[in-house]
């Protein structure tokens, strides 16, 4: 760090350098004001070193005196990280009181922080989940529960897929995520956290999401990770689970909305994805040769076809032949709502015909995620019978009317 | 030691919201609201900012009124867009204008604010001018910054532990210019403030509405710097700042003579329950306090009429800081026996404390579970005070100014990055350019040119700000009748009834005046009548508008002469009044009275 | 057609051959039931060929009497199809009587039908958007409205791509469709079919579709085309106007909700698009090397990123690459719902630093559209400053809150 | 000509849903609403539909009550999902046992439904066994078809021209069993619907609750096939059979009357405006017709005394018909003078007509806009009835039978594309052969032997296909005490309160009372409470089933020795139930009786 005396036209700012790149110098004046400048408008009348501490580094720590002792994994994101007031630069949060300091959290629980990684979860890859996964297994064998705070872009894939690799669980799996990041007095981050230490401190034996319920504050919904999706790119509310309403709440108190799987004895963790499989958008003018191209190689494909699961008749060949090749062809909507239904209209009837799977009311990214495990836990003659069979309770019995579950919560 | 006195003034702009599409006006009422509360860790904050402990301790929630001028930006539910490039094109010409030295780059900043008028917990604010200074009667005044920044949300009511705000406000784009402490006394703040002010209205991109002009000044006389926030008329900052050096000086003598009793300490003010010496009380707050808390007494060492005493008040700085906490029930033995207490026990509580006659005694109504806290508070206080370091944020109450909270430490601020940094180039210079912000002289000499109104009313419109308001008028009315009703009666009526009105309303009377055609007595009598029924409709309706006939007027004056036989011309105009609330032509009345008379 | 008389085990039936494949007859039986049989299983008494009327075949038809005429152009797709209660073919329905029988439309309106093409939405490709448009364009001329019956697969890609072609329209262009075919009773092709019409009589200045605002019958609303999702693959009211509340509904007689584009006096219609343009869904694990293959060769491409449009960083040198190509690079969101935020997250600065281009608030499919037109008709060098233009209200200025859309209802 | 008989019975399964995976029962109230209309064009239907044509002439509007136990396939917003296995395997067991054909696809078709108790506006239906017989006392009766179809919407009420439907048993799997017309009579016709009953009862994947079984009965004998719907006791379907009979012989005297007096003509048939002739009347049924209509006559010529004189009730057929239009007020001149009228406005009315003494006249007070569509459907009944084509579908009403519709043409049939051919592999062989449907002798046999009780109570439960009720029962409270209840106590409640209890309701009973340990005079003693109560715990807590003690026995006889010591042994029983409505236990209430008698 550098601290700068400089002249800018009739001014004399004193203040630390905080970036000086590409012809522009921005310094954070003694006002307290970040101040940016063309370097050629600018003549330095003094500049010297100056040292400054790095908060980058994270180390586990533990604190609280409660019974329940619950694990939170960082792993990046919004929620784990905060800006650095003095140079904006984002660092992770690992002590737990700057978190809970003032709630009865730490009365409650023993939270012990570990960093796992740092990536804001677009970066993460299948590789990733499950390292995570492993992680939480291991964790999962002294902890009475385990957070994982996770970057909300991609977390209900790595959610779900830590739902399907974890076939039986001894203690929750609770993700959290944030939308506005922790250093923002209005961050969600801590309402969040606060709910999912508490979700994690019960019985419940799946892998669920813990973020706002709606934009107020007060009411963290507890969603089943694998009928998750954020449907919004910005409102703290902005995740919901496809078809059915919250597994609970938390508004102070663990309310359990709805029947769930509760934790078992013994831990069944299967951490084996085929990263060969891919998530394709259907739309008009997809001609046969690029799609052909993007299914090339893949063990599976999921398609987000048009209303009720369809793609253009063209396509319709080429997925014949990948099918019969080995390749499954799994179908999903991108209305995002309802089931496929492939056997309303012919398209239907020849995609299946084709050798295409139907998800139903799977949420397609979910399956895209399903079919990773399929293909690397199960022998393949078993992956149609099973992609078909609700696991994890991904697949929704009823499509039931939304205004239903509004009035059911 | 010399006084200095430095402002803030802010102006609120027309031009749309700062961070989103959202038009500054609001149209419809609540759409929905949402409750957040604001978080900020204690080891975060830690010995750097007491206003934001102060707030945080209160640990309130916040509720929400959604305006329909509000969206997903002002909830805190998306990031900021772009900010608004006519502003920025305003505040650079502003800045200009002003001489400052304009950044070639403008950055945001975000400031942290936790009373909740911001949804974010922060105000974005960057600096477009520096380092400016404005031309006076009394010399230069350096202007440090010119900032550009978002507007609060406006706070609608505080009940319990909850604060309700409307968005209808949130995200205004507010040009701040912060003066150097080159002020040396109230007059010249006032004509500062002015001047700054017609900078920034002529160019036309300020909103009009009532609070869309606020003042900060900062006070100090040699005791620290007391921050005076929201003064909105220029005639106030006159006001408040005489009112301050005297409360200083007061505080002044006040502390001298406790001093010279040798003090106050510590461990003689101690809050005790004292409720068991009232069980019988017939005092009315006595007993409704003890229906929900307890009475806590205790000695003030050495402060005997300094509490309330001429012009040493030192009880209204513990009642104020109390009153903060929200606790009302605050008492002190300058002003007892009082509030139905009797002597007896009054007495006795001063037994109780072992109150000497130097000593005061105070006495609160409080929930029992604050004590410890509010002990603190107060000590703290006197302690401050007794030190004369006076250095706190106080807001105006009528010419007055209370204890609003701690003095803020340095701003805790840091960078807005979803913002990114704003190249000032040749578009934005441009248009910046377009926008001409005029002196105090020149809106002058404009409006006596172009509207042929007297300079004494020009300089008037010039300096109360109400140039646009003028303008308008003026195509609707005459426009000597328009400066008429700008510079007096407006003015008489607000005095009378105490009531601002909206601009838009005042206005639409005269629109709708234009168009009903009603002589220049009927118009003032309608908004006369506007300023008690606060309807246009019903102003126009009234009867009393309905102007006296020359039939009427001469029945009427027969009637007077009748009684009074001994009329005279001169006061026949104010009999007629006497007798209708309707409007009359005064010229006719004359004619009238002349008639009847020569009938007779 | 064949009739024929079979044993089946101890029974005789007699019926009308339907369907005979795959070791496989379908036999319409005189009680009117279809029974389906092994044909090793069933002995045939009889065989006969009969003739049989096929109604497949539709021509132009005009009826009604009322003033105002308006052209319904049938593209195909559930709404314009019915099945032949014999053989259960489907067949297109020509006769407006058959829709319109009972209903005041025809003493209020003429209507003209007229058959365009026959397909399933979902087979339509850019080449069948300007066909129609060029028809649309040519009804234009000689009716004050224009109803296009559409599959509601891809009606929001051929309305939109309608809506950007035409710059500026003499009449209402209104697309409809329904969810549940025209045979069903309970079809809602009828109500919307109505609500169309009477659009169509109005003088909108915009392309719209005209569906079921909620699952009960009688409230029609009229959506922006260009910000219109199909949001449900099989609900009534599965088109939402993303973040805009409808134009106008319909329930007897149309009201307009808010602000819209008035008809103009001449017609300006643009038919020419870029159909090298692709639409790309980003997930984890999408790899670099296949990123590269969907993008190569295509002029543009509108990716649906995750959060507020990002990527995996290993993506982004593939975006500056191709973007530096000329190849334009747009970021959407998969979340549907929000505004993309370049400028929130490095990952988003990357991205803007590599060359992507932000659509904002616009719906995925409809910058997808947009795309392919401003490629189709425009200069190259003005692509990124139109893309970033409110041309037809596909960009929204402001996201107002759900809650807010919901009460200005 | 031969009487020809014919039946469709249909039972509900409790397997789940038929094309979605809801419950079949519901657990909730009312989750939300909406509504739809149904269309179907007059082209379309052509001259095939008579009963579609009737239902879409009304244009109603139909409300749907969503229930917790049905999702957006029930809505119609969702393609059917694939079939119940469980309900194929049973329907598939049940053609079995009945000696059919089985296909070997099962192929779903739709069935047009337009009056809007299907959302579809059509039923699901598949014919899964073909040409089977069921042998009976009388012989062989034919089966011609076993289906599987979804049970339609449960019509709550009609007001104004919105039908509300409750989607809860919309759905229902439901098997239909169609024999052929080779029923010879009512006591036939009951011995095979019970019959089929048993074997589907017995399969244990029936529903149990009121409406769960439910025959269609098709009559004829030689004037047309009537239809009646609905007929949901087996007792009743031998009713209506003779109903049905008794009516048509007696249309056919009633027919020759009037054909010997020269039939009717549509000429003579006009209904005209009469109001007038009233405008005095004191009659209530006019005078409140007259507020919202006008009141209209006609001749019905020939028809004097065919109205309503003794046996002949043809003014029952129109006023039928009228009614089934939503049109109450109906009179004719078998029953006038009467409705409050007096004989002289009659007579005025038959005046106007031109009645002569053979001639009826008709009265209907209704709305004028239908006149001339009620017109025609009225001379077209009677026209029909004059044919002697009796055929129509008619209701049970009490051991009547009422007008619903004219008989539908046949049905209206398309292939349900969204359900694809479902191959009755081994799989589904497999289910099936698992579920063993019996006989009744088998059946009752069976219970004789498990639970010993008598052969007649075995006999009954088996025929009134109570079986799993029992089985349910017998397992709370003893077996016998069970058979008791059911074969004696029970029907007699329902006799006496004309309420028939959810059998539910009546286990949770017995469940609470083994719970309880109440003895035999306890329970029935609440289940008396129940009936009257409706509730378990209302009648658990009611303080009549607090048994007498010995003590309060004595002292009740004692009381009335003192007033009657007539009193015999015999009689004491009766008249301790005079004096208290409390239980008790006859057998020590004579203990007692012996005991105070002793003592006197």
């Amino acid at each position: 760090m550098e601290r700068a005396l400089l002249r800018y036209r009739n001014s004399v700012i004193s203040g630390l350098i905080i970036n000086e790149a590409n012809g522009v110098i921005t310094v954070k004046s003694s006002n307290g004001y970040n101040m940016t400048f063309d370097k050629s408008e600018v003549e330095f009348i003094e500049r010297k070193r100056e040292e400054y501490a790095d908060h980058r580094k994270i180390e586990a720590i533990e604190k609280g005196q409660g019974e329940k002792r619950i694990s939170v994994l960082a792993t990046g994101g919004t929620i784990a990280s905060r800006v650095d007031y003095e140079t904006g630069a984002v660092s992770p949060v690992s002590d737990p009181e700057l978190i809970f300091g003032g709630s009865d959290i730490l009365t409650r629980f023993t939270v012990a922080v570990k960093p796992v990684m740092n990536e804001f979860s677009e970066n993460l890859k299948p590789a990733d989940w499950i390292r995570i996964g492993e992680i939480v297994a291991r964790e999962s064998s002294d902890s009475d529960g385990v957070v994982v705070a996770h970057g909300t872009d991609t977390m209900s894939y790595t959610s779900s897929a830590l739902a399907f690799m974890f076939e039986a669980m001894r203690v929750p799996i609770i993700f959290v995520g944030s939308q506005r990041s922790s250093d923002r007095p209005s961050s969600d981050s801590r309402e969040n956290m606060e709910a999912a230490i508490n979700f994690a401190g019960t019985d419940i034996g799946e892998v669920a999401i813990s973020m706002h319920g709606t934009t107020s504050d007060g009411r963290i919904s507890l969603l089943r990770a694998v009928r998750s999706r954020k449907m919004h790119t910005s409102r703290r509310d902005a995740f919901e689970s496809i078809g059915l309403p919250p597994i609970a709440d938390y508004d102070g108190i663990v309310k359990f909305m709805g029947s769930y799987r509760k934790v078992s004895e013994e831990m069944k963790f299967s951490p084996k994805l085929d990263e060969r499989v891919s998530l394709i958008y259907f739309h008009p003018g997809l001609n046969a040769d690029d799609f052909e191209n993007m299914i090339s190689g893949k063990h599976a494909v999921v398609i987000m076809g048009t209303g009720l699961g369809h793609t253009a008749r063209d396509l319709i060949p080429v997925i014949k032949n990948a099918s019969a090749n080995g390749t499954y062809v799994i179908m999903t909507s991108q209305c995002i709502y309802g089931s496929t239904g492939l056997n309303v209209y012919s398209t239907g009837r020849e995609l299946l015909a084709a050798g295409a799977i139907e998800a139903g009311n799977m949420v397609p990214e979910v399956a895209f995620v399903k079919a990773m495990y399929l293909l690397g836990q199960y022998p393949h003659e078993q992956f149609r019978d099973l992609f078909r069979t609700n696991m994890r309770g991904e697949i929704l019995d009823r499509d039931v009317p939304e205004e239903t579950l509004r009035i059911s919560r | 030691m010399d006084t200095k006195i430095g402002l803030e003034v802010h102006f609120q702009l027309n031009t749309g919201k700062l961070f989103c599409r959202c038009p500054v006006e609001q149209t419809q009422d609540e759409m929905f609201r949402f409750r957040r509360k604001l978080h900020i860790s204690a080891s975060e904050l830690g010995n750097i900012d007491a206003a934001a402990s102060y707030e945080s301790m209160r640990s309130r929630s916040f509720e929400y009124i959604v305006a329909d001028n509000s969206c997903l930006v002002e909830m805190d539910e998306e990031p900021p867009k772009s900010p608004n490039r006519l502003a920025l094109a305003t505040a650079i010409a502003v800045s200009r204008s002003l001489g400052c030295d304009v950044m070639d780059h403008i950055t945001y900043m975000r400031k942290i604010v936790i009373d909740g008028s911001n949804t974010t917990g922060f105000q974005r604010t960057a600096i477009v001018g520096i380092n400016g200074r404005i031309e006076t009667s009394r010399g230069p005044v350096r202007i440090s910054t010119v900032c550009l920044e978002e507007d609060a949300a406006r706070k609608i009511e505080e009940k319990n532990n909850v604060v309700v705000y409307s968005l209808d406000r949130l995200g205004i784009p507010l040009i701040e210019i912060s003066t150097e402490p080159d002020i040396v006394d109230e007059e010249h703040a006032v004509e500062v403030a002015r001047s700054i002010g017609y900078l920034v209205i002529s160019t036309g991109n300020a909103r009009r509405a009532v609070d869309a002009v606020r003042q900060d000044v900062n006070f100090s006389m040699g005791y620290g710097r007391v921050e005076i926030k929201g003064v909105s008329k220029l005639a106030q900052i006159r006001d408040v700042i005489r009112y301050e050096r005297e409360r200083q000086e007061n505080l002044r003598i006040a502390v001298d003579t406790i001093r010279s009793r040798g003090g106050i300490d510590r461990s003689s003010f101690k809050l005790k329950d004292v409720s068991d010496f009232f069980s019988n009380t017939k005092s009315k707050i006595i007993r409704n306090g003890l229906e929900s808390g307890r009475i806590f007494a205790s000695l003030l060492k050495n402060m005997a009429g300094t509490l309330k005493n001429g012009k040493l008040r030192m009880g209204k700085e513990i009642a104020d800081l109390v009153r903060s906490y929200g606790i009302k029930g605050v008492m002190h033995s300058d002003e007892l026996p009082g509030y139905g207490l009797t002597a007896e026990e009054v007495e006795t509580v001063y037994r109780s404390l072992g109150k000497s006659e130097n000593d005061a005694v105070l006495l609160i109504v409080m929930d029992p579970a604050r004590v410890s806290f509010i002990e603190n508070a107060i000590f703290d206080r006197i302690q401050k005070i007794m030190s004369m370091d006076l250095s706190e944020t106080r807001g105006p109450s009528g010419d007055e100014t209370v204890f609003l909270r701690p003095m803020p430490g340095k701003d805790r601020m840091y960078p807005e990055t979803d913002v990114p940094v704003i190249e000032v180039g040749a578009d934005l210079a441009a248009m910046a350019s377009s926008i001409r912000p005029r002196t105090y002289g020149e809106v002058v000499q404009d409006l006596v040119k172009t509207y042929g109104i007297s300079k004494q009313n020009a300089e008037y419109i010039a300096s109360e700000m109400i140039l646009d308001l003028f303008q308008r008028m003026a195509q609707l009315i005459d426009a000597r009748e328009a400066a008429r009703m700008i510079t007096q009666i407006i003015p008489d009526l607000e005095r009378k009834t105490g009531k601002v009105l909206d601009q838009d309303k005042i206005l639409r009377l005269c629109q709708r005046s234009k168009e009903m055609q009603l002589d220049r007595y009927q118009l003032e009598k309608a908004l006369e009548i506007l300023y008690e029924k606060n309807s246009v409709e019903a102003a126009l309706s009234d009867s009393r508008i309905r102007e006296l006939s020359r039939q009427e007027l001469e029945d009427l004056i027969s009637d007077i002469l009748n009684t009074r036989g001994d009329a005279t011309r001169n006061a026949i105009i104010a009999l007629i009044r006497e007798r209708t609330d309707r409007v009359f032509d005064p010229r006719m009345a004359m004619e009238c009275f002349n008639e009847v008379k020569n009938r007779r």
